[in-house]
């Protein structure tokens, strides 16, 4: 396909809600215009893997958790990082207090609640670091593929369950559990926190530079939406809401959503620290029997875009 | 691009073949009656693979044939494991006691006109829930293992047995119902003699139904929440790990189990309703 | 042994009612061999019907072997057949003869006693293993005839028993039917379209005629008992038959 | 009248039950917010409770039942809950607006109606070619029956993505997703139909000397009319569930499946229970129309009753 | 017109072949009524399906009109009816009849035209606009004999056309049928089981047997051609109808 064109078109990997604020706001308040763009915002859901709807050339740029790119980059499909508004992660798992667990050891013989989908990854190099089995058993943790919402937890068919401090935490406060009947566990306390919600592309896109100039362009309008949205979080969720054409989303649970995206998103400009990627690259590695990568990647970011797009 | 030209090619020279056997002199024996559908069948896939490979396809999107087959001969103890899961465990469990439950209302119905009356249009209505809604519902209320598939599996296939039992015991003509009449029979005696021998036809047309049913409904609850075995399971993780291969592999396990199923109950059939015109052919 | 007095019946329909019988008068004696003709919708099934108490007479009195009808049926006094076979596609001639005695709790030794002694007598020995779409209509027919006879009832209640099959066949089976008749001395309710049928058969005819369908003639037939086929042939039998066609041209209507 | 009032009374002993359901299956949660409220629970403490059956539980807490009626996240809603939300999102909104299951169900419909009409016509046209032709007759059958044994859901985002690189979106995925689905029962049944003419129908065709084509159009066609509508009515409830499976993984955006779906990402079970009885709403009111069109069909040609 | 010579016809079947029809010889002249008649599966479908090209010899020689069957076919030489009158449900006894002569292509006016003759001289005037489950049996025959007739071919043949009918429906029938080949001098090959309706019809009767299916006797009627119902009770009918019992009975097998 020719990139000459102006227009892009941005796979999200969830359904529209505040984790995807800076591009609706761009939107909504005009930054890709400005930047002589027309944007197009396709929200995904458990039923879509952004790379591949890449691949098939239904989108230019797509949002992806890093191991869930690199995975697919091992798989011969050539995903490029070109920037990467989310600084921190806010996975974590979340267990009741009562069943004893205070500590990643404490996890064996327990049943845990962990989404798949090439969301997995950072789980299960957590464990083989940890030394524990995931295939159930009294030495092991038994593993559910659980779906996406919080009732196994509140239901008590899992010990644990992955949330993200930004949606389905607060989905267990508001099912009426107290903090204090919990125990957390954000993967960036435990040293084994991942890259979420970068910006990819395909590689040999990047050799057109009219494609390229359109990556810089978006992502400079993409952070400036970010910026605004960190500034005005009740707005950017309005935003949101207006954009959701589902109706199923509530402004309460957007504007907190917001609030907790707005400390992911803190400490980043956009551009990829090199440092947060090897440190990824070196918890992935480090996955035991069942690695998601076996190599070091080669080339699997640039900053080319975010040092031209932040000049 | 030429190979694309050679798979219309072999879609012709296949079609020809085809039309040769089918209206020749041999086409009432078993061996053209496998070999039409089977060279058909290999036709679909060379051509499949040529196209694929003749038009670059990417392998995260379609992978060829050949590819699929690699995968599942490397996979065989993993395709083994979810087929356990979720075919022994949830579907074929879900299918009996959905047949089972199916069978005894029919009866109730049988019995009580209300109830019949009452019933059936509820129960087309309930019927009429699509899955996607139904099965988160039942995987948070039975859990994640089998047990809720089986319930969804129950749900699916509970309604079509019922109508086709239903419809079958009906199926009996007045003068049949007359006849046992005349032998002053009592209702089960000519429930066991005559009803349901003669609502067989319609008993084993919704057995095959739900067959299909069943193993579609298995597989596709396991995307609401499962344990980390089972073809839905599989599916659904392989998509997002792009083990596009993997998931062929896993569909061609629910084709095969698929056919398998249903080429068993039609066998079944056979030998039941050996009396039947349309068994006697 | 059967006696029917102003016999009515009415059927509701959502077009009004029907009067399919109206004021039948009739007594068969016990061993008689009585044939009902008339035109189509003229009531002779319905009769058949109220007797083995399938149907419910609306007026009148209708008595079987000095019971009511429903009584009777519950007595098992009487074998009904169809003008269809109606044999079990999925039990074998033997197991479709076997059906009235296993639900009328005959033991296992006695059950096949009887399907073979019937058999024999409709002159099936030897195909009780078969189905009954291996058999031609006639051979499904006598199968028919069999079961009707094998838990041994006083009466003999048949619908057009003959009306599917060929005119030898039939003839055929006229003479068995007269034989069997002859042999155990039943009673016997005939319903038939043919007139040589009725005649050939018969110790009484009752002709009817419908809308609403009633008796007109009842014929006491003077022939013998012993009856060759080519008694139909003879002027005595022509002229019963012309005054059976009379009888029956004069309730028809041309439709 | 004679159907009204059974329903009537299966439809109140449902209700019934429905509510009763509603007691243990809510009535955790329930105990807990009305702890938190201030009330005084029997026995005390939510991990106290937690592994208690539920019946028990309800029985030691009556006075907390109508609370498990009345909860905003229940586990079970009951009847009143749906049904006020079935009417606020259908009667009382906008049809325009995004909450609007009219809205929502438009969405579905079009798409289902698109994809009905596809695979009708593809089950039509495939009978009608498995009819004239043996070599497709032989061929075809096993693997259309095959084709139903793939989970379609696990297909469907494959279809779109492969559409999508064809660069069809938006409507036409998902009414090829719900033709695929619904093109089966029609063709099974128009085999059925078009063959269901006797012998002796087809042999006096050929003493007319009559053409395939005059077969066709003036015995085989007007002999499926029964069967065709049969098959309809499978298909069209096939093609509903085709284009809400086919939501899915198109962004699950707008449509009763997104709103299913959407709803269950965020624990919103009245939602999903609303959407869920308005999709059967729909399926039935489709069903529905087939039928009046069959009887309708049948009655102009003088076969109906 | 029709002349066969020692025609053959074997059906292979997965049980062996079936010997339909061995050595047939017949010749039907211009303006006859020919009626065959034998025992169940004795062939006498398979010849008339013969002679409409249904069905193709394994061997001997058949013309019809001088030209091969298939030919005579093609060049609509033949009206056939059917046993079951076969009509069409969803259209009315008009459009019924209009169907072959639309496949024909005959022009619309000519279509209305045929179809109130024929529907006058089957005695059906009126009920054109009526559907075929409106009519009775006996009606519907008609109507299915009027399409025969319609686009006028020279023979016509009727496969048991009255089988399902009763009695007196069926004399009528016959009477009109009668006067119908009286009027149009058709070539007529009729079907029956009866022997009193092959005798009362027919100018020349065939009687066949089967296994192998072959011709018996072959009797030609002194009756005059004026037949007044009554006609069956005279000693020439019975003479006749004796006869062709007598061969009928020579090769029928009791089953
Ligand atoms: N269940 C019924 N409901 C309404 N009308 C009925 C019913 N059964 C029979 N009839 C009507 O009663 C009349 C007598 O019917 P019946 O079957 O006794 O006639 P039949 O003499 O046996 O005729 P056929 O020779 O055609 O068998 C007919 O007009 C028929 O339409
Ligand atoms: N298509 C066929 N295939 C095999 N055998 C056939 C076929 N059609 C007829 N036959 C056999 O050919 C023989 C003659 O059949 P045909 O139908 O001509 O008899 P028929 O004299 O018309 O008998 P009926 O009086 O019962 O109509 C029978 O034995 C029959 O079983
Ligand atoms: C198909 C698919 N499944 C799961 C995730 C994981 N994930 C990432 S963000 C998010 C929403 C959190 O509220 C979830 C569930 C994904 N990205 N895509
Ligand atoms: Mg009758
Ligand atoms: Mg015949």
């Amino acid at each position: 396909a020719s990139h000459a064109d102006s227009s892009v078109k941005l796979q999200l990997q969830w359904v529209t809600q505040a984790q995807f604020a800076g591009y609706y706001v761009a939107l909504e308040k005009g930054y890709y215009e400005e930047e002589g763009l027309e944007v197009e915002i396709l929200p995904g859901g458990p039923d879509i893997a952004p790379p591949q709807v890449l691949a098939g050339g239904g989108a230019d740029a797509m949002l992806n958790w890093m191991p869930s790119a690199l995975a697919a980059r091992e798989k011969g499909l050539p995903v490029v990082n070109i920037a990467q508004p989310f600084k921190s992660s806010g996975l974590m798992l979340t267990c009741w207090k009562d069943t004893g667990i205070e500590g990643p050891q404490d996890f064996k013989g327990k049943t845990i609640g962990v989404w798949f989908f090439g969301n997995e990854y950072p789980f299960l190099s957590w464990m083989s670091q940890e030394g524990i089995s995931t295939d159930g058993g009294e030495d092991g943790v038994t593993v559910l593929k659980q779906g996406f919402n919080v009732d196994p937890l509140i239901q008590r068919q899992a010990d644990c369950i992955s949330t993200m401090t930004y949606n389905e935490y607060g989905q267990v406060l508001d099912a009426g559990v107290s903090e204090d009947e919990l125990v957390t566990f954000k993967y960036e306390d435990m040293g084994v926190a991942t890259l979420e919600d970068g910006i990819y592309v395909l590689e040999e896109n990047l050799e057109d530079p009219a494609f390229k100039e359109k990556m810089v362009k978006f992502v400079r309008a993409s952070m400036k939406g970010w910026k605004y949205a960190e500034e005005n979080p009740d707005e950017a969720a309005g935003i949101v809401l207006d954009y959701d054409e589902t109706g199923a989303q509530t402004e309460a649970h957007q504007v907190r959503m917001m609030g907790e995206i707005a400390k992911l998103t803190a400490g980043s400009n956009g551009a990829l620290d090199p440092a947060d990627y090897q440190r990824t690259v070196d918890t992935l590695l480090a996955g035991g029997s069942d690695p998601v990568i076996t190599a070091a990647p080669e080339g699997a970011y640039t900053l080319e875009i975010t040092d031209e797009a932040l000049d | 691009m030429g190979l694309v030209i050679a798979a219309l090619v072999i879609w012709g020279l296949a079609w020809w073949m085809n039309i040769r056997i089918a209206n020749g002199a041999q086409a009432d024996t078993k061996g053209a009656k496998l070999a039409v559908p089977a060279i058909f069948g290999l036709t679909l896939l060379v051509m499949w693979e040529l196209i694929v490979r003749g038009l670059d396809v990417p392998m995260v999107i379609l992978p060829a044939p050949s590819l699929i087959v690699v995968r599942f001969a490397d996979s065989l103890p993993i395709l083994w494991a979810d087929f356990v899961q979720t075919v022994v465990k949830g579907a074929l469990s879900g299918y009996v006691i959905g047949c089972a439950a199916a069978f005894v209302t029919a009866i109730l119905v049988d019995r009580s006109d209300f109830l019949r009356r009452g019933l059936m249009p509820v129960g087309s209505f309930v019927a009429a829930l699509p899955i996607v809604g139904t099965a988160p519902i039942l995987v948070m209320w039975y859990g994640f293992d089998w047990q809720s598939k089986a319930a969804v599996v129950v749900v699916m296939v509970f309604f079509p047995m019922l109508v086709n039992i239903t419809a079958g015991l009906q199926e009996t003509t007045q003068m049949q119902r007359d006849q046992m009449k005349t032998w002053a029979a009592g209702y089960w005696q000519s429930f066991w003699t005559l009803r349901l021998p003669a609502a067989m036809p319609f008993v084993f047309n919704g057995l095959k139904i739900s067959s299909t049913l069943a193993l579609i409904g298995a597989i596709v609850a396991e995307f609401f929440g499962s344990p980390i075995v089972g073809m839905g399971f599989r599916i659904s993780t392989s998509v997002g790990q792009l083990a596009l291969d993997m998931v062929w592999a896993e569909i061609l396990v629910a084709a095969l189990a698929g056919s398998a199923f249903y080429g068993v109950v039609a066998l079944i059939e056979r030998k039941v309703t050996f009396w039947h015109p349309s068994q006697r052919g | 042994m059967i006696s029917a007095k102003s016999l009515d019946l009415t059927f509701e329909t959502n077009d009004g009612p029907v009067h399919a019988l109206k004021g039948v008068d009739l007594d068969i004696g016990k061993g008689e061999f009585v044939s009902f003709i008339g035109p189509s919708g003229c009531g002779k099934t319905t009769f058949l019907r109220c007797i083995a108490a399938l149907e419910t007479p609306t007026g009148g009195e209708l008595t079987v072997n000095g019971m009511t009808p429903e009584n009777a049926r519950q007595a098992r006094a009487y074998g009904y057949v169809f003008q269809a076979a109606g044999l079990y596609p999925w039990r074998t001639i033997a197991g479709n003869i076997k059906l009235p005695l296993e639900i009328m709790g005959f033991s296992k030794a006695e059950q096949k006693k009887r399907v073979e002694q019937v058999l024999e007598l409709v002159d099936l020995a030897g195909f009780g293993g078969k189905f009954p779409w291996q058999l031609s209509g006639g051979m499904q027919q006598r199968a028919s005839i069999a079961r009707a006879l094998s838990f041994d009832a006083d009466i003999l209640l048949m619908d057009e028993p003959f009306g599917a099959l060929d005119e030898i066949v039939r003839d055929h089976l006229n003479e068995e039917l007269l034989k069997l008749w002859a042999r155990t001395g039943k009673t016997i309710g005939f319903v038939t379209h043919s007139i040589p049928e009725a005649v050939y058969l018969s110790t009484k005819i009752v002709v009817m005629s419908p809308r609403p369908g009633r008796i007109t003639d009842v014929i006491d037939s003077p022939l013998p008992k012993e009856r060759p086929l080519d008694i139909r042939d003879t002027p005595e039998f022509l002229e019963i038959a012309h005054r059976v066609r009379e009888g029956l041209r004069a309730g028809h209507a041309y439709d | 009248m004679r159907t009204i009032f059974p329903v009537a009374v299966v439809v109140a002993v449902i209700v019934g039950l429905w509510y009763a359901a509603c007691i243990p299956m809510n009535i955790h949660t329930a105990a807990t917010q009305a702890e938190r409220a201030g009330m005084v629970i029997d026995p005390e403490g939510a991990a106290e409770r937690r592994d208690m059956g539920a019946i028990a539980l309800a029985l030691r807490n009556t006075g907390i039942w109508g609370d498990t009626w009345a909860q905003d996240k229940p586990r079970l809603p009951a009847p009143h809950q749906v049904v006020t939300e079935l009417w606020e999102t259908t009667v009382e909104k906008k049809v325009t607006s995004k909450r609007s299951l009219i809205f929502h169900g438009w969405v579905t419909l079009s798409a289902t109606l698109l994809g009905f009409g596809i695979g009708t016509v593809a089950g039509i046209l495939l009978a009608v070619g498995i009819v004239h032709s043996r070599a497709m007759d032989m061929s075809v059958m096993p693997w259309a029956i095959a084709s139903q044994t793939i989970p379609i859901l696990a297909i469907a985002p494959m279809i779109i993505v492969v559409l999508n690189s064809v660069g069809l979106q938006g409507l036409i995925p998902k009414a090829i997703i719900s033709a695929y689905l619904s093109f089966f029962p029609v063709v099974v049944g128009m085999v059925k139909g078009f063959r269901s003419p006797s012998q002796m129908q087809i042999d006096q065709m050929r003493t007319w000397s009559a053409s395939r084509s005059q077969t066709f159009w003036k015995l085989r066609l007007p002999a499926s009319m029964p069967y065709l509508f049969a098959s309809l009515k499978i298909g069209i409830a096939a093609s509903l569930v085709g284009a809400i499976v086919g939501e899915l993984p198109t962004g699950a955006v707008r449509g009763l499946g997104a709103r299913l779906l959407t709803g269950s990402y965020y624990g919103q079970t009245i939602q999903i229970w609303s959407a869920l009885f308005a999709t059967a709403i729909l399926a039935a009111v489709l069903v529905a129309a087939v039928a009046a069109m069959e009887r309708a069909t049948l009655k102009r040609m003088g076969v109906g009753r």
